[in-house]
């Protein structure tokens, strides 16, 4: 195991950098494993990771369908903030936000984390009042919230458009300084590479085909690279909870749906924060790269297709463009599309299942990739304990059953509408 | 005379453009590449990463080398290929990603650190807290990016189109042509698209006879798009087309679109897309001066312009030669042919006879200076050569446009014969003919020398060489995904469209398997790149949204006041008079109101008419309340549940006669509503014999509030008004008008309801009436002072989607019987928790309190609930409000803090019954 | 962007239809609360074919059933909604 | 491209009644000569119609209420309509199959219409009162703004740059 540093890579340099390791090993899987976690995204390799470092879980593998981090880890735009409104949510991903900031150095890994702030725009008095809302709500819970004026707007993003007939004119924002962005593809590989290193397994190409269970308990997996024995499954397939869950019979409060993004062609910086709003449906911001990476609605209807609408699409672009109007003339150069784990009050899951030793970490809607390090650390705790961490205990799935949503938005049952 | 330039003598060439500032002529037809290098420049472009010197590769839209920002102001557009544009009377360009200047780079240092900045170096250092990380990327990202952004809007409008077609054929080449010929003799509805502003394709460059023509196409009804680019292929057989109008940079003409966005429904699509020629890898491939081969046959036939004096061609196939015949056509010099092919096949024997052809011969590296090709260094056989020559035209074979195939779902199959894949099963009514089928040129496959990957350049744009590849390989990113991710090979602006069968074969020979074992990465939409406000179209500079206009727009218009968005609506929030602040106003509004009379417009109210016997059926399954024993003539406050119990909307519902009622509901809510009572009636009791017909826009709905409403509408109307929750019919400014004596106010009050299209008479009607007793029109800042201390709940602040019945306090209002949606929801055990928020009032003495701020118990406490609505009081002095508590109806008396940290406020509240006004409804009786 | 193809106006753009929620979603009103909640919160949600309802809710504003395949898209049944189904 | 060989002018549906029949009845044998557009399948909107006349038409066999004072009606005219109604559009108004009496219910530009078409060179749209500027807005932009009249009782006010 080579560590990473300026020094080394500078040594390196004089030898051509042959001397780099794999960063993570390519293991046959054994028959058993203590505890097994299903899905190579973000969110199953933290977990792994957390199994290893805090609870001293290292007989763990990892199973990936295809290779890892290529679900939503490595298709969403890469937005990291913890400002929602409810608190059983904001201090779940405020927990993770604590980890990201931490996460480049604690993994030897640099996944860019840049807290180059997240800001909320509001259009009107009654969107200022709800952004005052959700700011005095993080506010109290000790969360960073900072409502902005037009005139420090002005200063913070020169390029909005602050014309007051503008169709959206702009009152002001809610800022999260602390919330920015991450290379998403690296927070896979980071997670991948120290669980690697504390003797996780994990194993690609290898899709879960079923469940072994008897008397009621989880005794493993049946995958396309044989049968693994296991003492505890964790499901973590964010996207495709419902057809592994069906595979031990169970249905979910989770509906798959697309969601899009797109980035433009690179450009010298321009966009220095992270743009959303609380009226319209767009987010902003611009990779380090130099692409203006945009993103919206998610398409509201049950797909698996990762393809999405043209509408939506032109939707993200013309809101972005009513805040910004120098981004008419930038080009889209790809757009892409993930597959939405919806669940039925817009929030994540992390849960027992109705079959002992198997467990569900999914729901995630399009708020995932955030949450990456609080999700993984909290389903450790569920997976190593068998008890939900504090964080994670309003998250459990009996919530629908018992009435207890979690509901940012307010928009119910209706998965496709969060 | 060296380096590129035109053939001949240039007489036609009579537009005048800059590039970087320097006057430069060009043809009309030229593309900006063409024209550039009529003039002898070569050097146009500094690569992304080692600020590289690079010149133009391509003809075509692959071209990855030669970006430049073309325009000025709104109309800058940053990283258009050269090759993709056209050159117009006055154009600006400018090269980019240089400093101070293109022919002198500063940041053409990082390519001494090149041995550091390997792929993914970024991943293995810059750690530290994440402050640090900031300072770093700053450098970073102002070293990234290529051109510089616009700055200004967009001055320009695009518009979307839609179409439908029975063909639709992309691409119009030769194949494209013939395929829109046969489509269109058959009588099918046809659209050819064609990216260029010519058609022709590769006979534009001398290959290939047109089978028809332009004029003939479109004689026979064929709908001919050019300068259009299919840029996705979507589900259904849905493309989309985009369309350039102009230029980039280019004004339209007054009045016209800049740019169209085609949406095409097409039962069948004919791709005849082409196929993109691939460079060859080794050392120095990226220098100006080396060229695609085909490319260069391009700018000699197409365009006069002869790209190099001296030519090397380097190829592992035949149609290369071509090329050779082309430049010596042009006057200029074949110095060798680099053939790949151990043997002569027999097209290279013929051209034997008249050039210099070497077999088995391989380009290894290239010298160069200024911008300038020098000479090449090659391995024939076992022996070093080196060739003076100042353009190397190289062919590594062809990549078939399978892009659009592959977007649409459709399979791809290898082809070892080509070294490439080519559409396989499609998923949709596609098909794919001529280049883009495979029709291509076969290459030889044996293996290539390649002594310094370092400098061999698979992706120009992103400077991934053939190392970076093998470091990917070595650290386990082996998933070509994985690989094209950690090297960014293929996320350029050009996608890899020169670059990913390199790739491949890199990846693939590394792993020591098959190209299609290494795997293909997916292709993604638009095929090009696509201005985001072509994508927008209309909707584009800031009208994202349309505006509804109210049918009394022009009356509230008249009195200047501040308007309100409301969803799309915009509403009078108040009608301040000169001076008078916004709050001023409100409150000078609602106290005309509790003193004397005032009128505001509640339009925008959602009004379905429920007709039929069984009306009453459908209106108790929908409603949460009592409403079917409802008496003729009289009207009720109801509420509406979604399926999971909570309250989704509220409003009035009315009986007008036996068999027809009236429901209302919120603005917001409109077409949720219709939506649910059409579900209800369609799908939940579709035996019902009822009509539901909205009539949120057939009304406009004037409410006239305050003690001498009633005289003020017995006067317009000359007969009395109805009771409170009564209803009448009257006239008033000989309109007919529908008279709901409902009060949201706390007022005696009527909505009087007249059709949309001739209610201005009875607004200026009740103006004058009113305001003849004192009175005034109120907008909504003064409504939402008079519900607050009356305690009416709005939807979206109190009940905010996660509030029951019994949250509300209208737990007493439910059917206890049930059968209404929602009714099966409310047993939950947490819907009945002690701590669940429940509605309270809250009072202070201070003037107002901040919205929305938290509710606690002291400060640094925990949150137990917040302020939903606050307001001052209309006649009284203080701030109330209504606010949702943990277990909020048990806490009468408790003191609270109303914390806003993001305000800096912290008031003490007292909880209230959320009624503040007229607790008894004294005021509703006359 | 689906082409729907609607059983009273024919084939038509995805962007004038809605979708509601599956068949077997449907609560109706006289269903024990049990399996009300049970139906609401709990979908097959299958890498295939499931039954759909829609609303040509920009159209004619009629409810159609798709049985649609949620990887492809390919629609393979489309009918007016018929209350039979629910009983 | 001959979307500009059209004019649009906009004025208020007039008396408009929304007809919903639950029997199987349709509405054109039940109205006699009253104009009708069949808009749902079994919803029709008649045209100058008077409520006064229906009771007897069609008694107990549906319902019915009038919804003109919020509708407004453009016509369009001129051979150009078709391509008119592309812009910004989802429906195929360009099918010649959609001829003289058809009716179709789309969107254009966010905006829900009633296409009704009148004869080869002209169309009826309805849309809401509300929507009307957005719709003459966006054709004003294609056509020319003096080609597109708007009635005065029309809200008019800052017609956008749609």
């Amino acid at each position: 195991m080579t560590r990473y540093s300026a020094l080394a890579l500078l040594r390196a340099g004089l030898t051509g950098q042959r001397h780099w390791p794999r960063a993570w090993r390519d293991p046959s899987p054994r028959p058993n494993y203590e505890v097994i976690v299903i899905g190579g995204g973000g969110h199953g390799l933290a977990t792994a990771y957390y199994l290893a470092k805090v609870h001293g879980i290292r007989n763990v593998a990892v199973l990936e369908r295809g290779w890892i981090g290529g679900g939503n880890t490595g298709r969403n735009t890469t937005i990291v903030r913890s400002n929602y409104r409810l608190p059983a949510l904001h201090n779940l991903f405020d927990f993770a936000l604590g980890l990201w900031e931490g996460m480049s150095d604690e993994l030897n890994y640099n996944v860019m984390f840049s807290p180059r702030g997240a800001l909320f725009l509001g259009h009107s008095d009654a969107d200022m009042t709800a952004l005052a809302q959700r700011g005095d709500a993080l506010r109290c819970d000790g969360i960073d919230a900072e409502l902005m004026t037009a005139n420090q707007l002005r200063e913070l993003v020169p390029l909005l458009d602050m014309s007051p007939a503008a169709r959206f004119p702009i009152h002001g924002g809610l800022m999260q300084p602390r919330g920015g962005t991450a290379r998403h593809d690296a927070v896979a590989w980071g997670y991948a590479r120290a669980a690697d290193r504390l003797g996780v397994d994990i194993i690609q190409n290898c899709e879960v085909t079923g469940f072994t269970v008897a008397g009621g308990r989880v005794t493993g997996v049946e995958t396309t690279r044989g049968a693994i024995g296991a003492g505890r499954v964790g499901i973590c397939v964010a996207g495709n909870s419902g057809p592994v869950a069906a595979l031990a019979g169970i249905r979910l409060p989770i509906e798959a749906q697309t969601l899009q993004a797109f980035v433009t062609e690179p450009v010298k910086p321009m966009i220095d924060t992270v743009i959303m709003s609380q009226s319209l449906h767009c987010y902003i911001s611009q990779s380090d790269k130099g692409g203006i990476v945009l993103g919206g609605d998610p398409d509201q209807f049950p797909s698996y297709a990762q393809r999405g609408l043209p509408p939506r699409i032109a939707q993200a672009a013309a809101e972005a463009i009513a805040l910004v109007p120098a981004l008419s003339r930038l080009r889209m150069v790809r757009c892409w599309a993930g597959t939405t784990d919806m669940s039925f009050d817009g929030s994540p899951i992390i849960s027992a299942l109705p079959v002992d030793g198997l467990y569900l970490n999914g729901g995630w809607c399009y708020g995932g990739f955030k949450a990456t390090p609080g999700s993984g650390y909290t389903y450790a705790h569920l997976l190593a304990t068998g008890a939900a961490h504090p964080l994670a205990a309003p998250f459990a799935l009996d919530r629908f059953a018992t009435g207890a949503t979690i509901d940012e938005t307010g928009v119910g049952f209706m998965p496709q509408f969060h | 005379m060296n380096g590129p330039g035109r053939i001949g003598r240039d007489e036609t060439a009579t537009l005048r453009f800059t590039f970087d500032g320097r006057s430069l002529c060009a043809r009309p037809g030229d593309t900006l590449a063409a024209a550039l290098l009529a003039n002898g420049v070569g050097l146009v472009a500094r690569s992304f990463k080692y600020h590289r010197p690079r010149g133009i590769m391509a003809a075509g839209v692959e071209e990855p080398n030669a970006l430049v920002t073309v325009g000025e102001g709104g109309r800058t557009e940053p990283n258009t290929r050269a090759t993709d544009v056209f050159v117009y009377e006055g154009m600006v360009a400018r090269s980019q990603n240089r400093w101070p200047s293109l022919a002198f780079d500063l940041g053409a240092v990082n390519a001494l650190a090149a041995p550091v900045l390997a792929a993914g170096f970024y991943y293995k250092t810059f750690f530290g807290p994440p402050a640090r990380w900031m300072v770093y990327e700053k450098l970073i990202r102002r070293a990234a990016g290529l051109g510089k952004p616009p700055t200004l809007a967009d001055p320009d409008r695009h518009q979307h189109r839609a179409a439908f077609c029975d063909v639709l054929v992309v691409g119009g080449g030769p194949a494209g042509l013939a395929a829109a010929d046969d489509a269109a003799r058959g009588g099918a509805r046809v659209i050819l698209v064609e990216q260029d502003r010519a058609l022709g394709g590769c006979a534009l460059r001398g290959d290939g006879e047109m089978p028809t023509s332009d004029a003939a196409l479109r004689a026979a009804g064929v709908r001919i798009l050019t300068r259009t680019t299919a840029s996705g292929v979507w589900d259904h057989g849905f493309v989309t087309l985009a369309e350039r109008l102009v230029e980039p940079g280019e004004a339209p003409p007054p009045g016209q679109p800049a740019q169209r966005l085609w949406h095409v429904r097409a039962e069948r699509i004919v791709l005849a897309t082409g196929a993109i020629e691939r460079p060859v890898t080794f050392a120095g491939n990226d220098r100006p001066g080396v060229m695609l081969s085909q490319a260069v046959r391009t700018y000699i036939r197409r365009f006069d312009v002869l790209p190099g004096r001296r030519v090397v061609i380097a190829t592992n196939n035949d149609d290369a030669y071509r090329t050779a015949e082309a430049v010596a056509a042009a006057g200029g010099e074949v110095v060798a042919i680099l053939d790949s092919r151990p043997d002569f096949t027999e097209v290279a024997r013929a051209a034997k006879e008249r050039f210099r052809v070497h077999t088995n011969a391989f380009p290894h590296s290239t010298k160069g200076r200024s911008g300038r090709l020098r000479s090449i260094g090659a391995d024939i056989w076992t022996e070093r050569h080196s060739f003076d020559a100042d353009l190397l035209a190289m062919s590594g074979g062809f990549t078939p446009v399978v892009h659009l195939h592959s977007q649409a779902g459709g399979k791809l199959d290898w082809r070892a014969d080509i070294q490439a894949f080519v559409p396989g099963a499609s998923a949709q009514a596609i098909t794919s003919v001529g280049g883009a089928a495979g029709e291509v040129a076969p290459i030889g496959t044996n293996a290539v020398h390649l002594p310094h990957p370092k400098h061999s350049f698979v992706d120009f744009q992103n400077d991934v060489t053939a190392a970076d590849i093998d470091l990917a390989w070595q650290e386990g990113y082996r998933s070509v995904e994985h690989l094209k991710r950690y090297t960014t090979l293929g996320m350029a602006t050009d996608q890899g469209k020169t670059s990913n069968m390199a790739a491949l074969a890199r990846l693939a020979s590394v792993a020591g398997v098959d190209i299609p074992q290494a795997g293909l990465t997916t292709f993604r939409a638009p095929f090009t790149p696509l201005a985001l406000g072509a994508l927008a179209g209309p909707d584009g500079g800031g009208h994202a949204a349309p505006r509804r206009r109210l049918a009394l727009h022009d009356r509230h218009a008249a009195l200047a006041p501040v308007w309100q968005p409301l969803g799309y609506w915009d509403r009078p929030r108040a009608y301040p008079a000169a001076g008078e602040s916004l709050n001023d106003a409100a409150i000078r509004e609602a106290r005309a109101v509790r003193t004397s009379a005032g009128i505001i417009d509640v339009s925008t109210l959602a009004k379905f008419a429920v007709s039929g016997p069984d009306a009453a059926a459908l209106l108790e399954m929908v409603c949460a309340t009592g409403v079917a024993k409802l008496g003729v003539g009289r009207g009720r406050y109801t509420f509406m549940l979604r399926d999971d119990g909570m309250v989704m909307d509220d409003g009035t519902v009315w009986r007008l006669d036996e068999t027809r009622w009236l429901l209302t509901s919120s603005t917001g809510g409109a077409d949720r509503m219709e939506a649910h009572l059409s579900y209800v009636h369609r799908v939940l009791a579709p035996h019902l014999r009822v009509s539901v017909v909205a009539q949120q826009e057939h009304f406009a709905g004037i409410a006239l509030a305050g003690p001498l409403a009633p005289t003020i509408l017995a006067g317009l109307t000359g007969q009395a008004p109805p009771a409170h929750m009564g209803l009448a019919e009257a006239s008033i400014a000989a309109v007919r008008v529908l008279i709901l004596a409902a009060s949201y106010s706390g007022e005696r009050a009527f909505e009087i309801y007249a059709p949309g299209a001739i209610a201005g008479p009875v607004w200026d009607a009740l103006d004058r009436a009113t305001c003849a007793q004192g009175g005034c029109p109120y907008g909504l800042e003064a409504l939402e002072f008079l519900r607050i201390e009356k305690g009416h709940v709005v939807i979206g602040a109190e009940a905010d989607g996660r509030t029951t019945p019994h949250d509300l306090g209208l737990g007493r209002m439910l059917r206890k019987a049930g059968g209404y949606v929602g009714a099966q929801a409310l047993g939950r055990p947490a819907l009945s928790a002690p701590d669940r928020l429940q509605l309270v009032g809250l009072e202070t003495a201070e003037a107002s309190l901040p919205e929305g701020a938290m509710l606690v118990a002291r400060a640094g406490a925990p949150v137990e609930g917040h302020v939903t609505s606050a307001a001052q009081r209309v006649l009284g002095q203080g701030g109330i409000a209504l606010g949702l508590l943990a277990g909020g109806r048990a806490r009468l008396g408790d003191r609270l803090i109303a914390a806003s940290p993001t305000r800096g406020r912290h008031v003490a509240v007292t909880v209230t019954q959320p009624l503040f006004y007229d607790p008894e409804g004294e005021r509703y009786r006359d | 962007m689906m082409r729907i193809d609607c059983p009273h106006c024919g084939p038509r753009a995805q962007s004038e239809f809605g979708y509601e929620r599956t068949l077997d979603s449907i609560v109706t009103l006289d269903m024990p609360a049990d399996e009300a909640m049970a139906r609401l919160y709990a979908r097959a949600n299958p890498r295939g074919l499931d039954d759909e309802l829609w609303r040509h809710g920009l159209g004619c504003r009629q409810w159609i059933v798709l049985r649609r395949h949620r990887v492809t898209h390919e629609i393979v049944g489309v009918a007016a909604f018929d209350p039979a189904i629910l009983s | 491209m001959t979307d500009r060989d059209v004019s649009v002018s906009m004025e208020p549906a007039g008396e408009v009644i929304a007809l919903d029949l639950w029997s199987g009845a349709d509405a054109p044998d039940l109205c006699g000569k009253i104009a009708l557009l069949r808009v749902e399948p079994r919803r029709w909107w008649l045209l100058d119609a008077r409520e006064a006349d229906l009771t007897a038409m069609i008694g107990a066999r549906g319902a019915w209420a009038p919804i003109g004072g919020g509708l407004v009606r453009a016509t369009l005219t001129g051979p150009g309509w078709r391509s008119l109604l592309m812009v910004a559009g989802l429906f195929d108004a360009e099918d010649p199959a959609f001829g003289t009496g058809a009716v179709a219910a789309t969107v254009i530009h966010h905006v829900p219409v009633r296409i009704a078409v009148v004869g080869e060179t002209s169309c009826d749209v309805y849309c809401a009162a509300s929507y009307a500027p957005t719709l003459a807005g966006l054709w004003g932009s294609v056509i020319g703004r003096e080609r597109v009249s708007l009635s005065r009782e029309l809200p008019s006010a800052t017609i956008g740059s749609e």
